[in-house]
């Protein structure tokens, strides 16, 4: 099935874009078309996400060339799923932005940033060249360099000059990767790819080149022993660009690992060994991290990291169940993990603070926020039957079949230190009265208009309630993933349906 | 039935958000719903009684095996009952304790999540349906436990509980998936047709090491015991419900329920027996060094855990209907005197056991509650107690060989110490005289003592007639736990036997020793010197020691130093390449695919190579870009020589380019510094070089193999026919791929916005952040 | 001339890699300006490389009558060209911004002490 | 011996030998503006051979990268000379 | 800086590079060169131009601020690739306009997508340029 | 005004030059494409007369095509002899030229010249600074007169 | 007849070329190797592509050729002129045998203004 649908949810975010620099320096415009522009590229994504559920695998061959010649856009459940939670968290940022983003950020090009990063992932998810991937993504890290150094404070400098320096380095070798698999191959084209490298007769290169890979989507993914940049950075940018970026950005690396590794490159024993050693080290990195930070953001960076791992592992494990398992995770992770960070800026807006050892008692200032945070937090750990619970299942059962034991211990002990790291924050920042007569302790919420404060809780809210969906009907979500993980371990429908040879 | 499992959340769900609304004025009507369950599930008792077990299928997640499948069998009843009965005295109880506490409310919107949550666990047939409702019984206690939430310690308590109970629930989902994972289903009724397959697998062990986990951290066994005393700074009606009554007791349910399945080999049987009756004792012994009330019944409440581990774990016929009635007895007089004591303490503000005394004279209701339940756990007969207590001689009795010599002792002398504990609770505090202090105590509100008085004269009723409860309760209980038949009948009377010689020594050491033996704080102090050995100590040392190697580990990983993470992440690059270019072996230059050399070409490479190391020594800032121009100058001489015209000169222009940036940034900048020592140049100079090896064997590698020119073949036939031009690169810029572009050049606005921001904006000290 | 070429692109990794693990950060972003060299050659060699033989069609013919260059290799490295550029000279910029900051290009001075960001 | 070998022979290794000698001169120094004349004179160099290497190879196409060569590469020198008036010394 | 030579110099270099800018932009489908090249060129013309006149007589001369340019190229580039989205073809498909124009040859969305290149390309390199050395002053 | 429009035409040639298409289309569009970049630039105009000229210029490059000739074989034996014998100088050139593209016209043909180089224009645009290599006898009177007669008068012929 | 004519133009510019890049290695100071270097280079690099534009028969590719000669020949000196005159400014040394240096203490040290050494003299005549 061809398509244009397919590349609407980039095609708005683009326009939307290049309006909001139309409309240069004037936030309170900007605001608008920014959310309606999400509203519109929501829209859209389920659109796509019905079409492509309801019917076939569906593509857009650009400039109207056959694959492999043209870079083609490919709409599988995989891709618009992950186009559609997108969405719906761009959705939910965009609102959140128009208070949570200082005015002056506005008129400096926020919004037009954000959705040339909305862009950027939506595109990474649907093309179906491999090279094109590359464009996305540095379409990708641009703007989050961009959004990251926003404001030029001294710690947002210092993040993102390491950000910068090791994602330009995964790009590089990333792009090493490319051209060693063109070298190879002499294509492009994913489908093509898939084709094309089971049939090369030197396995230790087609090996080789699949470690470019790994290390290039690694770093991006923030796995361990690569994962630096991600807590060195994600807790300097304002809540709105940190919770994009931890919702969406290392996932899109994750995205990009489950694609490559199912359909170009089957992982083998040693790849499959090493996944596991990696996937270890990144949990116990992350929850360690986590374990020992007193600042809100820096916790959830790491926390980031800890989780990432869980995924990390399950694709090491590569069966049916341990995909479903990765998939459902992902899409549990990018809804809750935006959240938290907005959670963040929320609290920072109500106490002034993020130190966990300063702030506290919001609790009793605010309790039903606190009972959405608590639920998202919740989530998070995993406490059924909220959205986390389910993919550990799958793991776990993946884990016992598969006889990985360390990754099961791992999975256990990073799910521990992840229940015992967000108790402690509810018991600090929302039990705890807070240290008395502390100056950068203010509340701002509370000056703001019932308008704004809305602005600020209703996007908590929503993506509060989509991660209690994924939850609570988990079986839709299941269904989904499941779907995926079969499109994963029998790729020929994907390559079917973008060769054409039917 | 899903109704009557969800009820409570539904109530709890509208209770903690909005509970401020409704003011409290809802509290008692709210007991309603433990009344009305209570009531609701009364009416199964008969068919029960005969036999009939009750099934209930909702789907749910049926993808994942997960579906509310309800099972109604006798020990699902049995615990049902105790959680909606006491549930609903303790639902009244607490609304004149809390009376005008500022979150009334919430605290009964997590009091009814729990209680949902507690009878969704006991009767879940689905083990994941099950661990749900585990979990969520231990949030709901996280949130009781830290109700008081002002309170550091309170704060504290509640998380050791979570962290115990949680990670031992992790430990129990990985256990409840493997035996889902190895039966194929996740319904326990189905699990019984694989249950000798499971007791025979491999994996059997690590089953059953999962499941221990999580049913000793629930039911707080050694060494995981020290949460529970610590929950006690949940407000009374909690300790009493969960902490005493019912939540601890799901670990106990768990053994029970799985008890068919898993149960009766000797994997099974040592671990329970030794964790079980080491529990017992030690708690036992401690509960008698206690002079907090809530203390001496925490502690006492562990030993009796311990005994229903132990029992289950002996896994007789006598075992399990001991257990089964223990379950009771020991629900009706604990949570007795823990609504007791929180009388005592609401009302005196003292929870001290050795300055309690003759509080009979104010509260005699209450001291008859006391004394009915401390006669109870101590056995006497015609209580209740006595029939439990003779049931768990009869059960160690009937044990095998010298087993049954070790465990009687072992029970004798944990009963004598728990009857000292039931008597320190239930009858210190209202015997003597009274002190002046609390001359003004008077009775509180009737439905704050009349739930222990109830709970008393139940345990004297069942114990009187223990007809009763025989067929209607504990036998189906032991029934379905032995999944065989057990038709005991309870007995105040066996006549004179070994059992009723011990249950006499019992009562007889255990009220010598109350009489002799005063709690003082002396003994607790004395007690307090072997803290360091204790668990407590141990895991406190042992998060402590986490959080150091976590801080040391975490600070070696992020130092702050961006050169020693890429170096690292290079590292692990080489070394992965390196591997698998080693295994893989066999590196050769194949000469025909390698083309001639002209001068040029040799010169421009060497050139190009001493611009590259000019560019990697100079000194000079500036003398690095005016080398890495040429770097970039000769790379556009390659591109002209091999056929790249456009290459070239996109190649020239952006390098110009850049040096013009570079030279509008740099010229404030200070000379380089020669940052580094000799070591570390070494060291990266081996990292970079080994990177570069590795790269050119690669490239070298994929030379040797075979080349497909497909793609570009077919760009080249049709770039004039179909895309009407003759420059196939631009072509295939604008036309073929011409995303790609569209995407780079998007690359390039945000570039430009990016300096424009990066250089114009200044925040005002009042963005926040 | 391959062989060269590929020592070349190993000397360009190389020592693109040893100025990335340098303290000052021109040095890293003239590290990254050689990685990124080096990729690109990579990328144009391992297209398999045909001297003299650009991929334009001849002013009087429609079809190719010659072999010509591999079109692909040079068109993703204008695209990777670009693209390097764009993220340089956003990077060249943020070095200015530090410096303005730190008054130095030493990466080590714009650590911050954790205490310090809360 | 036709033209296109003679080009490739001999005016092509000439102008290798100045581009080394220029080299050298770049690599030396002393002084950045040394270097930066060596660099300036390399680029013209420069486009001496890609106008040689196109009449060697008969592809006019390879003079337009000269063209662009000649037309910008002065911006360079001027840059450099920019930041070195602007620095007052290197 | 204060050179009169390169002031001159610059003052006729300007139009030349303009010139030659359009130049490369309009052949780019035929020989070497394109919009990216082309803007390249076009954009360092202007450089040369403040280099010797100051940022702000260049920008009096660009009329507008170099950064308008970004959304206008950025603008035209779009549509040529959504263009074809009218007439139920992928994006990105080449529309071609029958017969060839004199001197520029065969017009289709290639070359306003190429144009749309130009403009942005120009604004972006300026935009970054003129920031810098505003900045640096 | 005038030369504006030469300045226009001049562009347009160059146009038709660098597409190579000789039609008078084609030249049209030069010729507007000039205009449209002239406009841009808005500069302001200086009235020259470009009548006659041509002659004299091309008098003038082949005179300038020897000279240069002749000083490339003088610098070549600079550069080749073993032994140095230069005699390098900064010599001041007070200037007959009056506008910024006469000094420039000459400026630039002087430094194409071998073995002299303008160092600079003096703000006020009375003197050249030229860099000799060979400053015979150091006699600076001599190389003033020199340029004067063989560059500067000559120049200002044509222009003027 | 071509031929020979392109091999002799193409033999001396790239001789001049050799001969600029001797230049700019064995001369002594800055300033004689800019001088050596601009000229040289540009009259070679005009000489080879004068044999372009004869070698290339056609039209397009012969004022190509010329074109890119003007633009050597419009930016060469200039080049010359900026790099050497900010060589001046920023104290290049000249050769111990230069004989003459009239630009000597004619910059302003800090507006870096050139002076003539002729309006004194239109100054003190005003006085
Ligand atoms: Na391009
Ligand atoms: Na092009």
């Amino acid at each position: 099935m061809i398509d244009n649908t397919i590349i609407y949810p980039v095609v708005a975010q683009l326009v939307t874009a290049i309006i909001l620099l139309f409309f240069w320096g004037k936030s309170y415009p900007q605001r608008f078309i920014s959310i309606l522009g999400s509203l519109v590229v929501l829209l859209m994504s389920i659109t796509l996400f019905s079409k492509v559920w309801s019917g076939n695998i569906l593509i857009m061959e650009s400039a109207n060339w056959k694959p492999p010649f043209g870079i083609v856009f490919v709409a599988d459940v995989f891709s618009s799923t992950m186009v559609l939670i997108t969405s719906i968290v761009a959705f939910a940022v965009s609102i959140y932005s128009s208070v949570g983003i200082g005015n002056a950020r506005q008129r400096f090009g926020y919004f037009p940033l954000f959705h040339f990063l909305m862009m950027g992932l939506n595109g990474a998810f649907l093309t179906g060249d491999i090279f094109n991937l590359y464009v996305f993504f540095e379409v990708i890290i641009i703007s989050s360099f961009v959004l990251m150094t926003l404001g030029g404070r001294k710690t947002q400098l210092e993040g993102a000059v390491k950000y910068m320096a090791m994602n330009i380095l995964a790009s590089t070798i990333f792009l090493t990767g490319i051209g060693i698999l063109y070298g190879i191959t002499g294509t492009l084209n994913m489908a093509d790819l898939a084709v094309k490298v089971p049939l090369v007769e030197n396995r230790n290169i087609i090996d080789i080149t699949a470690i470019f890979f790994l290390v290039g989507f690694g770093i991006k993914s923030a796995v361990f022993p690569l994962y630096y940049w991600l807590p060195s950075s994600y807790h300097t940018p304002p809540s709105a660009v940190a919770a994009v970026f931890g919702g969406l950005l290392t996932k899109v690396g994750v995205y990009a690992i489950l694609r490559i590794f199912t359909l170009i490159f089957v992982p083998n024993e040693f790849m499959k060994i090493v996944l596991t050693v990696l996937s270890v080290m990144t949990i116990i990195s992350g929850g360690f991290g986590a374990l020992i930070k007193r600042d809100v953001r820096r916790i959830f960076s790491y926390l980031i990291v800890c989780h990432i791992g869980f995924m990390i592992g399950g694709i090491a494990l590569f069966t049916p169940i341990a995909l479903s398992g990765v998939l459902f995770y992902l899409i549990h992770d990018i809804l809750v993990k935006t959240n938290i960070f907005l959670i963040s800026g929320l609290i920072r807006n109500m106490k002034g603070n993020l130190n966990t050892l300063k702030a506290g008692g919001l609790y009793a200032r605010y309790p039903k926020i606190s009972l959405v945070m608590a639920l998202v937090f919740f989530s998070l750990v995993g406490v059924p039957p909220l959205s986390g619970f389910w993919p550990k299942i799958y793991l776990f059962e993946a884990g016992f079949t598969t006889h990985n034991y360390f990754f099961i211990a791992a999975l256990i002990i990073g799910s521990f230190l992840t229940l015992y790291i967000m108790a402690r924050l509810w018991s600090d920042v929302f039990w705890k009265n807070p240290s008395e007569g502390d100056d950068s302790l203010i509340d701002h919420f509370k000056d703001y208009s019932r308008w704004k404060q809305a602005l600020l809780v209703i996007p908590i809210c929503l993506l509060a309630i989509a991660t209690l969906y994924v939850g609570l009907a988990a079986e839709n979500i299941v269904v989904v993933v499941k779907h995926i993980a079969a499109e994963m371990i029998d790729t020929s429908p994907y390559i079917d349906a973008v060769l054409g040879n039917k | 039935m899903l109704i009557a499992v969800l009820a409570g959340l539904i109530i709890s769900i509208l209770f903690i958000p909005l509970g401020k609304y409704f003011k409290g004025r809802l509290s008692v009507t709210i007991a309603l719903l433990p009344i009305g369950l209570f009531l609701y599930f009364l009416s199964f008792v008969p068919q029960i009684a005969d036999g009939k077990t009750f099934s209930f299928h909702y789907d749910w997640i049926p993808s994942l095996g997960v579906n509310f499948d309800f099972y109604l069998d006798g020990l699902a009843l049995l615990f049902v009952m105790l959680i909606t009965g006491i549930g609903s005295l303790v639902f009244l109880y607490a609304s004149p304790y809390l009376k005008g506490h500022k979150y009334l409310d919430r605290f009964y919107g997590y009091l009814s999540l729990f209680m949902a949550s507690m009878v969704g666990l006991v009767l879940s047939d689905n083990v994941l349906l099950l661990f749900i409702f585990w979990e969520l019984t231990s949030i709901s206690s996280f949130f009781l436990i830290g109700f008081n939430n002002e309170q550091a310690d309170s704060r504290k308590s509640a998380m050791i509980a979570l962290g115990i109970t949680g990670g031992g629930g992790f430990l129990l989902m990985a256990g409840l998936v493997l035996m889902g994972y190895l039966s194929g289903t996740y319904s326990i009724q189905a699990m019984l047709t694989s249950a000798a397959m499971l007791k025979g697998h491999a994996l059997y062990g690590l089953i059953l090491f999962f499941v221990f986990a999580g049913a000793f951290t629930k039911s707080a066994q050694f060494p995981f015991h020290f949460w529970l005393p610590g929950a006690m700074k949940a407000p009374t009606p909690v300790s009493a419900y969960l902490h005493s009554a019912t939540m601890v007791k799901a670990g106990v349910y768990i053994l029970a329920r799985l008890f068919p399945v898993l149960g009766g080999t000797d994997y099974w049987t040592y671990p329970l027996v030794i964790v079980g009756g080491f529990t017992m004792l030690y708690a036992a012994f401690h509960s008698i060094f206690r002079t907090d009330l809530k203390g001496v019944l925490a502690y006492s409440t562990i030993a009796a855990l311990g005994i229903l581990v132990f029992l289950i774990g002996i896994g007789t016929k006598e075992s399990l209907l001991a257990a089964s009635a223990f379950v009771l007895v020991h629900a009706l007089y604990k949570a007795a005197l823990f609504l007791m004591t929180g009388v005592i303490d609401h009302e005196t503000g003292t929870r001290d056991i050795t300055r309690l005394a003759g509080l009979r004279k104010v509260m005699m209701p209450l001291a008859i509650a006391g004394l009915l339940a401390a006669l109870s756990s101590a056995g006497l007969p015609s209580t209740f107690g006595f029939i439990g207590k003779d049931l768990i001689y009869e059960a160690t009795l009937h044990t095998q060989g010298i087993w049954s010599m070790v465990l009687t002792a072992l029970a004798l002398i944990t009963n004598v110490l728990l009857l000292y504990a039931g008597f320190l609770a239930g009858i210190k505090p209202f015997s003597g005289k009274l002190p002046e202090e609390y001359s003004h105590v008077h009775l509180p509100h009737w439905l704050m003592w009349a739930p222990p008085l109830l709970l008393g004269i139940l345990g004297l009723v069942f114990g009187c007639f223990p007809f009763l409860i025989d067929n209607s309760l504990v036998n189906p209980a032991a029934r379905a736990i032995a999944n065989a038949r057990i038709d005991a009948s309870l007995k105040l009377w066996h006549g004179f036997n070994i059992i009723l010689l011990l249950s006499g020594i019992t009562l007889f050491l255990g009220t010598l020793l109350y009489l002799f033996r005063k709690p003082t704080a002396k003994g607790m102090a004395e007690l307090a010197r072997f803290d360091r050995f204790s668990p407590q100590t141990i895991f406190a040392k042992s998060a402590l020691w986490t959080q150091q190697v976590a801080t040391w580990y975490s600070n070696i990983m992020l130092n702050g130093y961006l050169r020693v993470y890429l170096r690292r992440i290079i590292v692990f690059a080489v070394l992965l390449l390196g591997y698998k270019l080693i295994v893989g072996g066999h590196i050769y230059i194949d000469w025909s695919k390698v083309s001639s050399v002209d001068i040029y070409d040799v010169v421009v490479l060497g050139i190009l190579i001493g611009a590259i190391v000019l560019t990697v020594v100079t000194p000079s800032r500036l003398t690095a870009i005016v080398a890495m121009s040429v770097v970039g100058y000769c790379i556009c001489l390659f591109f002209v020589f091999y056929s790249a015209p456009d290459l070239a000169i996109t190649q020239f222009t952006i390098d110009t380019l850049t040096v013009v940036l570079f030279v509008l940034v740099l010229f404030r900048l200070p000379p380089f510094l020669n940052l580094a020592n000799k070591r570390a140049k070494t060291i990266d100079g081996i990292v970079a070089g080994s990177f570069g090896i590795v790269i050119s064997l690669i490239a070298l590698q994929v030379l040797n193999g075979p080349v497909n020119h497909e793609v570009s073949e077919f760009y080249g036939d049709n770039a004039y026919k179909l895309a009407k031009g003759k420059n196939v690169v631009n072509v295939i810029l604008v036309d073929f791929r011409g995303i790609d572009t569209m995407f780079e050049i998007v690359v390039l606005g945000i570039a430009a916005i990016g300096v424009y921001s990066l250089l114009k904006l200044r925040l005002k000290p009042s963005e926040k952040e | 001339m391959e062989l060269l070429l590929i020592l070349l692109i190993g000397i360009l990794y190389a020592s693109g890699i040893y100025l990335l693990l340098r303290r000052s950060m021109v040095k890293v972003l003239l590290g990254i300006m050689l990685m990124s060299n080096g990729a690109n050659i990579l990328i144009f060699l391992l297209g398999r490389i045909t001297k003299g033989k650009p991929p334009v069609i001849d002013e009087a013919s429609k079809i190719f009558t010659d072999i010509y260059a591999d079109p692909i290799p040079q068109a993703l490295i204008l695209t990777a060209i670009v693209i390097g550029f764009g993220l340089q000279s956003f990077a060249i910029v943020l070095l200015k911004r530090v410096y303005s900051i730190i008054n130095s290009d030493d990466l080590d001075d714009l650590n911050t002490p954790e205490e310090e960001d809360i | 011996m036709s033209l296109s070998l003679y080009f490739n022979y001999v005016i092509l290794p000439l102008l290798a030998i100045s581009i080394t000698l220029i080299f050298y001169r770049l690599f030396k120094g002393p002084r950045v503006v040394d270097r930066v004349i060596a660099l300036d004179l390399l680029i013209t160099t420069g486009v001496s051979i890609i106008t040689v290497y196109s009449i060697s190879m008969k592809q006019s196409t390879f003079l337009d990268v000269a063209m662009i060569l000649a037309l910008i590469a002065f911006l360079g020198t001027i840059a450099f000379s920019y930041y070195l008036e602007k620095k007052g010394n290197d | 800086m204060k050179s009169t030579i390169l002031k001159t110099a610059s003052s006729y270099l300007l139009p030349i590079l303009l010139l030659f800018s359009v130049f490369i932009l309009l052949r780019g489908h035929y020989y070497p060169g394109g919009g990216f090249v082309g803007g390249l060129v076009a954009a360092i013309a202007f450089v040369l131009h403040s280099f010797t006149h100051g940022t702000e007589n260049t920008l009096k001369l660009l009329r507008t601020h170099p950064g308008s340019l970004i959304p206008v190229g950025l603008g035209l580039s779009t549509l040529s690739m959504l263009a074809p989205l009218f007439s139920d073809l992928p994006v990105m498909t080449g529309l071609w306009f029958e017969e060839p124009v004199p001197v520029i040859g065969m017009i289709g969305s290639a070359l306003f997508f190429d144009l749309g290149v130009y403009f942005l390309v120009v604004g972006i390199v300026l935009t970054i340029l003129f920031t810098i050395s505003v900045y640096s002053e | 005004m005038v030369k504006q429009f030469l300045m226009n035409l001049l562009l347009a040639f160059i146009w038709v030059a660098l597409t190579g298409v000789l039609y008078f289309s084609n030249f049209y569009f030069g010729f507007l494409l000039g205009f449209f970049i002239l406009w841009l630039m808005n500069r302001d105009g200086e009235d020259h007369r470009y009548f006659n000229r041509v002659p004299r210029i091309i008098s003038f490059v082949l005179y300038f095509v020897y000279e240069m000739i002749k000083a490339n074989i003088e610098v070549a034996y600079g550069v080749l002899s073993p032994k140095f014998h230069m005699q390098p100088a900064i010599v001041k050139y007070p200037l007959h030229a009056s506008s910024d593209f006469e000094v420039n016209m000459l400026a630039t043909i002087i430094s194409l010249t071998p073995g002299s180089l303008i160092m600079d224009i003096s703000e006020d645009k009375k003197v050249l600074y030229i860099h000799v290599m060979h400053l015979k006898n150091n006699d600076r009177e001599l190389f003033i007169q020199k340029i004067e007669r063989v560059y500067e008068r000559r120049l200002l012929e044509i222009i003027r | 007849m071509i031929d020979i004519l392109i091999a002799v133009l193409s033999t001396i510019g790239a001789l001049s070329i050799l001969i600029a890049a001797i230049g700019i290695v064995r001369m002594p100071d800055f300033y004689l190797r800019l001088s050596v270097t601009v000229k040289a280079a540009t009259l070679g690099s005009g000489l080879l592509l004068l044999s372009a534009a004869i070698y290339f028969p056609e039209v397009a590719v012969s004022t190509k050729a010329f074109a890119i000669l003007f633009f050597l020949v419009l930016t060469a000196p200039v080049a010359a002129h900026m790099i050497g005159r900010c060589a001046y400014l920023i104290k290049t040394n000249l050769w111990e045998g230069t004989v003459r240096d009239e630009l000597k203490g004619m910059y302003d040290e800090k507006s870096q203004k050139l002076r003539s050494g002729e309006e004194e003299d239109q100054e003190g005549s005003n006085h």
